[in-house]
């Protein structure tokens, strides 16, 4: 049966032609057109109307994932001179590390953007009520108004994703660096333009910027330092290389600073404070974005730029790195347990599980490579989900509280609720959903880590990662118990629009499929990950 | 004692020089005339950008030389470096004279103009000799030469001020000039001490030297040119002279003198660099307080200018921090960053400049401060925009990927020769730098604060609102009320000049161009 | 010693000749296209698509959803039949494959499966059961709009439980075993406006997923060791050398986490609690799944189990607590379903313990086997209690008494489903009971040790105690009425019977009397129990096939004493129930007592107290941490750069001179540091 | 080879003469007198170094008094712009003193 089946998928791939490097052009174009006429657009003149900018920048997202999607088929490669005084070349093309990711990306990029985007409202400070929610609380809007800004809004989100595919489609450091700063700004718009006004978004995004910044410049010192030792920035030549001819102590230091940087980004634990503010304030589109796509570029650039490179580094940083993770994972863990903002918890439960993510990272196994590799998407996956679920939620709650009284999803609004039970099940690492292997692969990498990783201290951070999966059911199931079911039925808010019940359908779908055929992504990203460990 | 004039290879420098000469000549055979002064200047000004560009075209490693010794050291020497410096500081001048033509072409019984003009082409003739410098005695000569004028700039305000506002301008000179003359005596005093160690004026090492001496003389020359770069702690002098100066002599000092200081800072690594770690260290401290003291600084300013003076300092930080290595690109890597320096500050300029244009021109206040530019994009977006651009270019952070560049170009050295410490620090300040311009960056794009006079609007965006009843409104976070109904009196509506849009639309472009393929960079 | 000459027999002689050979048979699942693929595959695919399509397909029709959820139960059966015949024509053991291999580098991920006789006897089960409480509960939960999902779920567990049989890699255990959980979660907490359903899915979940830790890390440990996932492999890995520290550690891990999900002490608090869900789904994760798992899970390890004496002993410690506590409890409960519910910590505790008891010698079938006919009686006695509870309006022994007098539809099935429970003979408990005796004896006697002894003893007393409850259960539900006179003479005209499953049932409030008792039920979900009554009999002859490949001597002495006790017991609970109105013998407990164990002698208090507390503190203090400390630095270098930036502003030279002053010192510390330096 | 060590203590005093004026007077004038006695320092220590290293460098020899007329040249010019912008100050303020705040902050930053 598995045969035949290949056999028909391989014909179906030969039917799509090979447009070669123009893939990557269909890629990044549209985003880059769309965005540049949006903005345009709403700057002079009349401001478009919500249809004409959201069927434009849907519009471009589609095309930018069917570009990504040939470009993951056929894999081209591009590489022009780019800037010459500093070698850095041009270099665009995909592999088994970065096609799951570029996928994920340009998916939960069509996802935002098609997302409506809801006005913000004025913060009101409710009164304390005694009868509970005033059932005559107008009833949210939620599918697409004319918004003040909305083309901006368009303009920021697409150039959010084509900062992203940049990043992950690079092959030259300096261009993976662009890339990774590229989204700072619009996404520092979107969180302070757009986000939610009671919560200081300002502050919060400007944090964001910040920290971040910090972040990828201090991954940037590591790179040039690479760089300047290698002769290059070609990261082709990194991985080929293999840290040979760098000595010890400079890969310590190196893998130091990259790992400094990009653990800022990932976010590992105790850099990690600024996430759940941010995610609290940003609009519900660029808290999927942020989630789904900016935090993988963090963990995909551990894999990328640090394992490989300075292998020696990066294995006398691993115990101090896996036991953060693991910190990290029991820390956000708890903190969810007595968070009261949904969406501020569904930030921590991300911190949890990118501490999978780094904990498989850090063991330096195929193994382990593999399930971080396998959590990074499948966290891209449940968070996405997840945000698209708060984030209607708080716009038709007007904040984020769910520990107040609130009409039970289940009898109220059951697609929203269904979605939340699944990306809570995934989220605790149910099996059959994506989360479990990444969470198993990382539990068993840390027992069984490679040679010259510290036994005694993996095999502990193996049981508390283990105790950390069972800290996610106690949190999961206690949203679920406080949101999900319950007996109110007031204040009534409306049920998914047909948007969002498309974005959560394709969301669960894959949750799902990745869930219960999980070599779709491990083979995939097998070969790369041999490569990596094996140098 | 042969000596080979090689006068060519001067022009840059001559050029304006003679233009200065023809200004005065001109001004005496027919005194009262204004343009024709201005005109010649830009004349001068693109004959010598005109006059580099040969020094561009030359392959790297070759170097043009002029008053050449029989030993074949040259007095002067530019190489393809020192030429883009040249073109940096000649351009920026013509930028400065662009912005200040109303300003300096306006009608003055003082007869201003020819003076202004003889003194702007002297001061950038200053700057394009100084990183050609190949001796001591043409460094001290062209240093002094691109400061003296500039000093003169400074107090020269316009005539139609208040009598205040011109005192507080002279201050500024005085403050300005006091420095200018402390660092001097710094130098002679480097240079004495350097031809002691080495026992020769040449800017080249020869073998035997007194490592000592040689020490203090590199740190006496270094701090006086500190004042120049404003790096701290020679920086005191810059927020007191840039705000009290006409805006667009502070756009010229913010520009013009750094390309000339880093050309003098350049010339003197280039001297001292393989040999003396030292000094290394020196230029590494200064530039890491630089950076951290300009941007905390930086950070609490409400007024633009102010914010841009301290941003010079925090830059000049940047600008000095790959000299802090032994790489061989470390001086390339200084000049590219200058250059994106200046691009993005002369556009964050002139901008500013031409709000405060429209604000009323009294001179600084009202109409520099960070108020004055609160909801710029929804009224004035085609100023907006490119101020975005010039404030991210300093920021370094994409779509303005030049910047970006810049600051990978600055910190490459630095990380490539393991000076973790410096690099870090430098890090820590990219996020400083950012929260800086961030700050103004936000008000920009933010709303405008309720009750602010609604100016009238310019371009195509839709500008029937102002005498409009009040709108509704909305939803609009970004409602800008017009105040109390009154039409606030402003008679005279604001009006950009063609000449302002024309410098820039340039400058934008230039930032777009090589955000998209930064050549030439390094 | 004895008088009587007890006839000396083995397991073997009760059983049945062997069956006629079927080679002749061809099978055609081994020869025929890979489509095919093989029963065990199936087993587990149908329900889990069935599951998905009752989700995605039936929308809002209740009556879609159980034509999918039936149908998928239906092929499902079929399969686990198909899987018996195959296993005849192959000799004992057959192997498949799965989604896998998985590419994880180091790890072989082969995910495999593999099936052998009792575990396809189990799955036949499973299968049988499953598909009796899907037809059940669409009856129970007819105008439910929930049932869609409710039956969806159904068929996920069904499909986990049978992963977990015939799984041959410790990821598909895991698999199974977690998805269990989950959908435990989700069926006791069905009725989720309920708020003690509500909190009794939450401590379900949370209770077992506590546990589980445990059991992941065992499985991880035991891969690690084996460096593969294959049951297998493991197995053969580890037996090759002594028990070492390794093993220990690992198999008292997956004890553990055993414990947790058979509900044995200490984590058999949620279990009685889970009776807030519907009673199909009592039936489901009583009867035949969730909490067996751990007993099937563990015949999968049987031989590193039997190998390794400190996790024996820990099993045999607990099960037997729980087995002789649970069946006190049931006693003491004052509501039927719960004391079904303990009484299913009882026997659960029963299977696990004689996992600990058994040797290689005598294997693991005894549990397996008691897995089977505790299914059966399990099943039949919870759907028989929601039938009543539907007629009666609630399980309340008040309000059940006399149930199987006024309805007497019902009366053989409590009837025969009680007597397995207690282990009568001829039906099934008796046997595999008898089957676990031996095999704890014969362990004990040889080479068993302390477990066997242990867990002997504790299986010997709680046979009177199994057989005191179920006797106050059947005095109370027996109880004569007066009415029960009227029933002779009420109700002669012929009741319209429902014949067509998918017609709406009426809704019976007063009825009294057979008829009435069948007319409230469908006729499919009635068949479902009449099947299942019959097999707490005929499930004798399945216990007495020879594929149990057990070698035990059975001990006629202790057979006959059990048997004596038993009666003993049920006679002494008749006395004490004589005088009392509900004839139920429990009133003779103090009121205190009884109230506590309905409360679970406080064991929610205790986990409170030792678990959920300390760890909501431990994440108040965290939270706290992370925003006075750890966000403070953040927040301090916001705060402190501007603090910095106007303490540089402040002592920026304003006048000439000190900025001159700045310049040379300047020049003073450059011209030190470079002489210092140097 | 004698070391000239006369001229090097003048020197020495000399800068040291320059840098208290700059730092103890208030009065722009001294000041600038301050910084003439600093560059008349580095104009002696040129000449002197010059005279000195005569012997062992005679292509350098004239550098050092080369220098110094170039120091003093601009030193001329130096004070000329310096007095002129002094003259300024003095009529826009009445004052010369250098202690008197040059910085417009408090208006700025209103």
């Amino acid at each position: 049966m598995t045969d035949s089946l290949r056999t028909a998928v391989r014909q179906a791939v030969d039917l799509v032609p090979d447009l070669g490097t123009w893939w990557l052009a269909l890629a990044l174009a549209p985003l880059l057109l769309a965005a540049v006429t949006l903005l345009a657009a709403g700057r002079w003149g009349e401001e478009p109307g919500y249809r004409s900018v959201r069927t434009v920048s849907v519009g471009a997202a589609i095309l930018s994932a069917v570009g990504v999607a040939g470009t993951s088929l056929h894999r081209p490669r591009l590489e022009l001179p780019w800037i010459d005084g500093l070698g850095v070349w041009l270099r665009l093309g995909a592999d088994g590390l970065s096609i799951p990711l570029l996928l994920l990306t340009a998916l939960v990029g069509v996802v935002a953007v098609s997302l409506h985007l809801h006005v913000p409202q004025p913060h009101r400070p409710e009164a304390p009520d005694e009868e509970g929610i005033a059932t005559t609380s107008p009833i949210p809007v939620v599918r697409g108004t004319d918004v003040p800004g909305l083309a901006t809004y368009h303009a920021c989100l697409l150039l959010v994703v084509l900062g992203a595919l940049v990043a992950f489609l690079a092959g030259d450091a300096i261009l993976f660096f662009v890339g990774l700063e590229l989204v700072l700004v619009p996404m520092w718009v979107l969180v302070a333009r757009y986000g939610d006004p009671g919560a200081r978004r300002e502050g919060a995004a400007l944090r964001f910027l910040l920290v971040t910044v910090v972040g990828s410049t201090l991954m940037l010192v590591g790179l040039l330092g690479v760089a300047t030792l290698v002769g290059t920035s070609d990261l082709s030549v990194w991985a080929a290389q293999g840290g040979a001819g760098l000595e010890p102590r400079t890969q310590v230091v190196l893998a130091a600073i990259l790992l400094l940087g990009l653990g800022i980004k990932v976010p590992v634990f105790p850099l990690h404070t600024w996430l759940p503010w941010v995610h609290s304030t940003a609009p519900t589109a660029a808290s999927v974005l942020l989630a789904a796509v900016l935090l993988k570029l963090g963990t995909y650039g551990m894999v990328r730029l640090v394992v490989p490179v300075v292998p020696d580094g990066f294995s006398a940083l691993a115990p101090v790195l896996g036991g953060l993770g693991t910190v990290g994972i029991i820390w956000a863990s708890l903190a969810c347990l007595v968070e009261e903002d949904l969406k501020r918890l569904v930030a921590w439960s991300s911190v949890a599980h990118l501490g999978f993510v780094v904990l498989g990272l850090s063991t330096g196994t195929q193994t382990g490579l593999q399930a971080a590799l396998f959590g990074n998407v499948a966290h891209g996956l449940i968070s996405a989900l997840l945000f698209v679920v708060v984030g209607g939620l708080k716009h038709r709650w007007g904040d984020a509280r769910f520990t107040v009284a609130r009409a039970a999803l289940r009898e109220t609004t059951p697609h929203l609720g269904a979605a939340l039970v699944l990306g809570m099940a995934a989220s605790m690492g149910l099996p059959g959903l994506a989360g479990f292997w990444a969470e198993i692969g990382a539990i068993y990498s840390a027992w069984a880590p490679a040679d010259d990783r510290p036994d005694g201290w993996f095999r502990l951070f193996a049981a508390l990662a283990a105790v950390g999966g069972a800290l996610a059911v106690a949190y999961s199931a206690r949203v679920l118990h406080e949101v999900w079911s319950g007996d109110r039925l007031e204040p009534r808010v409306p049920d998914a629009v047909r948007t969002e019940r498309y974005a959560l359908r394709t969301l669960g779908a894959l949750v799902l499929a990745v869930g219960v055929l999980p070599m779709l992504l491990l083979a995939v990203t097998a070969p790369v990950t041999e490569l990596v460990v094996g140098r | 004692m042969t000596l080979d004039l090689n006068l060519l290879a001067t022009l840059p420098v001559l050029v304006p020089l003679l233009a200065a000469v023809v200004v005065l000549v001109v001004d005496a055979a027919v005194p009262g005339r204004r343009q024709p002064h201005l005109w010649l200047t830009a004349a001068g000004l693109l004959g010598g950008a005109l006059a580099v560009l040969p020094g561009l075209a030359q392959p790297a490693g070759d170097a043009r030389g002029a008053f050449c010794l029989a030993t074949g050291q040259c007095l002067y020497t530019a190489d393809r470096l020192t030429s883009v410096l040249q073109l940096t500081a000649l351009a920026a001048a013509g930028v400065v004279l662009a912005l200040a033509w109303g300003d300096w072409g306006g009608p003055s019984r003082t007869g201003r103009a020819p003076v202004v003009a003889a003194l702007v082409l002297g001061a950038t003739a200053g700057a394009a000799a100084v990183p050609a410098a190949g001796d001591l005695g043409t460094l001290l000569v062209a240093l002094e030469l691109a400061t003296l004028p500039a000093v003169g700039l400074v107090a020269l305000a316009d005539p139609r001020w208040p009598a205040e506002r011109r005192a507080r301008s002279t201050e500024g000179a005085v403050a300005l000039l006091m420095t200018s003359l402390v660092s001097f005596g710094l130098v002679a005093l480097g240079a004495a001490l350097w031809v002691a160690a080495t026992g020769t004026a040449l800017l080249s090492l020869p073998t035997t030297r007194d490592p000592v001496l040689l020490l203090l003389a590199s740190v006496f020359i270094l701090a006086g040119l500190g004042f120049k770069l404003s790096a701290v702690p020679f920086h005191a002098w810059t927020p007191v002279t840039y705000t009290t100066a006409p805006l667009p002599v502070t756009t010229y000092l913010a520009t013009v003198s750094k390309a000339a200081a880093l050309g003098a800072a350049v010339v003197l690594v280039r001297a001292l660099g393989e040999v003396d770690e030292t000094a290394l260290l020196a230029v590494a401290l200064m530039a890491a307080l630089s950076m951290t003291v300009g941007n905390l600084v930086a950070l609490v300013q409400v007024d633009t200018v102010r914010l841009l003076a301290w941003s010079t300092v925090a830059q000049a930080g940047w600008v000095l921090l790959p000299l802090a290595s032994l790489s061989s690109r470390a001086v390339h890597a200084a000049g590219s960053y200058l250059v994106v320096y200046v691009l993005g500050t002369l556009l964050a300029f002139a901008v500013v400049v031409a709000v405060a244009e429209t604000r009323g021109h009294d001179g600084g206040g009202a109409g520099t401060s960070l108020d004055a530019h609160a909801g710029l994009l929804r009224r004035r977006p085609l100023l907006a925009l490119p101020l975005g651009l010039a404030l991210l270019t300093l920021a370094g952070l994409p779509p303005a990927v030049v910047g970006l560049v810049a600051k990978v170009v600055a910190l490459r050295p630095v990380a490539g020769d393991g000076t973790w410490w410096l690099a870090v620090v430098a890090a820590l300040n990219v996020a400083l730098g950012i929260a800086v311009y961030v700050r103004w960056l936000a008000r920009v794009l933010g709303p405008a604060p309720v009750g602010a006079p609604e100016p009238v609007r310019v371009g195509a965006a839709g500008g029937g609102a102002a005498g409009a009843p009040a709108r509704s409104g909305a939803g609009t976070d970004d409602e800008v009320r017009p105040a109390g109904g009154e039409p606030q009196g402003e008679a005279a509506p604001p009006h950009t000049p063609a000449r302002v849009w024309v410098v820039v639309a340039v400058l934008t472009l230039l930032v777009v161009v090589w955000s998209i393929s930064p050549v030439g960079i390094v | 010693m004895s008088v009587v000459d007890w006839p000396d027999l083995t397991w073997s002689d009760l059983q049945l000749p062997s069956l006629p050979a079927l080679p002749q048979i061809s099978i055609p699942g081994l020869s025929v296209p890979d489509f095919w693929g093989a029963p065990m595959q199936w087993l587990v695919l149908v329900p889990a698509l069935a599951a998905l399509a009752g989700i995605t397909l039936s929308g809002r029709s209740n009556r879609l959803a159980a034509w999918i959820a039936v149908g998928g139960g239906i092929v499902t059966w079929l399969a686990s039949l198909w899987q018996l015949r195959v296993l005849l024509a192959v000799d004992g053991h057959h192997a498949s494959g799965s989604v896998g291999p998985l590419p994880l580098g180091e790890l072989d991920v082969p995910l495999g499966l593999a099936v052998t006789w009792p575990l396809a006897l189990v799955a036949a089960t499973v299968a049988t059961v499953a598909l009796v409480v899907q037809v059940y509960s669409r009856w129970y939960l007819w105008y439910d709009p929930k049932y869609p999902a409710f039956a969806a779920t159904v068929s996920v567990f069904t499909a986990a439980m049978l992963l977990t049989v015939v799984a041959d890699d410790v990821i598909l255990l895991v698999v199974g075993w977690e998805v269990m959980g989950w959908c435990s979660y989700l069926l006791i907490g069905h009725h989720s406006t309920k708020t003690a359903a509500r909190r009794a899915a939450l401590k379900a979940l949370v209770v077992t997923r506590t546990a589980d830790v445990g059991f992941v890390l065992g499985m991880v440990m035991l891969a690690a060791g084996a460096r593969t996932t294959s049951v297998s492999g493991i197995v053969e890995h580890w037996a090759a050398e002594a028990p070492t520290r390794g093993l220990v550690l690992a198999l008292v891990l997956v004890v553990v986490g055993v414990a947790g999900k058979s509900a044995t002490f200490p984590f058999q608090d949620w279990l009685p609690d889970a009776m807030e869900g519907p009673t199909p789904a009592s039936a489901l994760i009583h009867a035949a799944t969730m909490v067996a798992a751990g007993t099937v899970v563990l015949v999968h390890l049987f031989d590193l189990l039997a190998v390794t004496g400190p996790a024996r002993v820990l099993l045999a410690l607990l099960a037997s607590v729980t087995l002789l506590g649970g069946a006190v409890m049931a006693f003491a409960q004052a509501d039927l379903k719960r004391l079904l519910a303990w009484s299913t910590v009882s026997q659960v505790a029963l299977m696990l313990a004689v996992l600990a008891a058994a040797t290689p010698h005598t294997g693991p079938d005894a549990a397996a086997e008691h897995l089977v006919a505790h299914a059966w009686f399990k099943a039949l006695l919870f759907l028989a209690t929601g039938w009543l509870a539907v007629l009666v309006g609630g399980t309340a022994m008040t309000t059940v008494a006399s149930g199987a007098r006024r309805y007497r539809v019902l009366r053989r099935r409590f009837a025969w489903g009680l007597l397995a429970l207690a282990g009568v003979p001829p039906f099934v408990g008796f046997f595999s009971k008898e089957l676990i005796l031996g095999t704890a004896e014969s362990a004990a006697t040889g080479s068993g040790g302390l477990a066997s002894v242990v867990v002997l003893s504790a299986v010997g007393a709680s046979a009177p105690l199994t057989a005191a409850y179920c006797m106050r259960a059947w005095l109370v539900l027996d109880r004569p009425t007066q009415i029960e006179q009227h029933a002779v003479t009420y109700q002669q005209e012929p009741v319209e019977r429902i014949d067509d499953f998918f017609d709406e049932p009426q809704v019976v409030h007063e009825a009294e009397g057979l008829e009435r008792a069948e007319s409230a039920i469908s006729s499919s979900a009635r068949s479902g129990t009449t099947l299942l009554a019959a097999m707490t009999l005929l499930g004798s002859l399945v216990a007495l096939l020879p594929v149990w490949r057990v070698d035990v001597h059975l001990n006629l002495q202790l057979l006959v004493a059990t048997l004596l006790l038993m009666v003993v017991a049920a006679l002494a609970v008749r006395l004490a129930a004589r005088g009392v109105r509900t004839r139920d013998a429990a009133a003779r407990i103090p009121a205190r007592a009884s109230l506590a164990a309905e409360r679970g002698l406080g064991a929610d208090y205790a986990y409170r107290l030792l678990v959920a507390t300390p760890v909501v503190a431990l994440a108040r203090a965290v939270t706290w941490f992370d925003r006075e400390v750890l966000d403070a630095w953040v927040r301090g270098a916001g705060a402190g750069s501007r603090l910095l930036g106007q303490a540089g502003e402040l002592l920026t030279p304003r006048r000439a001179t000190p900025a001159l002053a700045l310049v040379l010192g300047g020049v003073l510390v450059l011209a030190a540091l470079g002489v210092v330096s140097r | 080879m004698i070391r000239p060590a006369l001229p090097y203590l003048l020197v020495a005093v000399l800068a040291g003469l320059g840098v208290y004026g700059i730092l103890a007077r208030r009065h722009a004038v001294l000041v600038l007198i301050g910084v003439e006695l600093l560059l008349g320092a580095a104009g002696l220590l040129l000449v002197t170094v010059g005279q000195t290293t005569t012997a062992t460098d005679p292509a350098a020899a004239t550098s050092g008094q080369v220098l110094t007329l170039f120091v003093i040249t601009i030193a001329a010019a130096e004070v000329v712009l310096a007095l002129a912008l002094i003259l300024a100050l003095f009529r826009a303020r009445g004052h010369v003193d250098l202690h008197a705040d040059l910085d417009p902050r408090e208006e700025a930053a209103r």
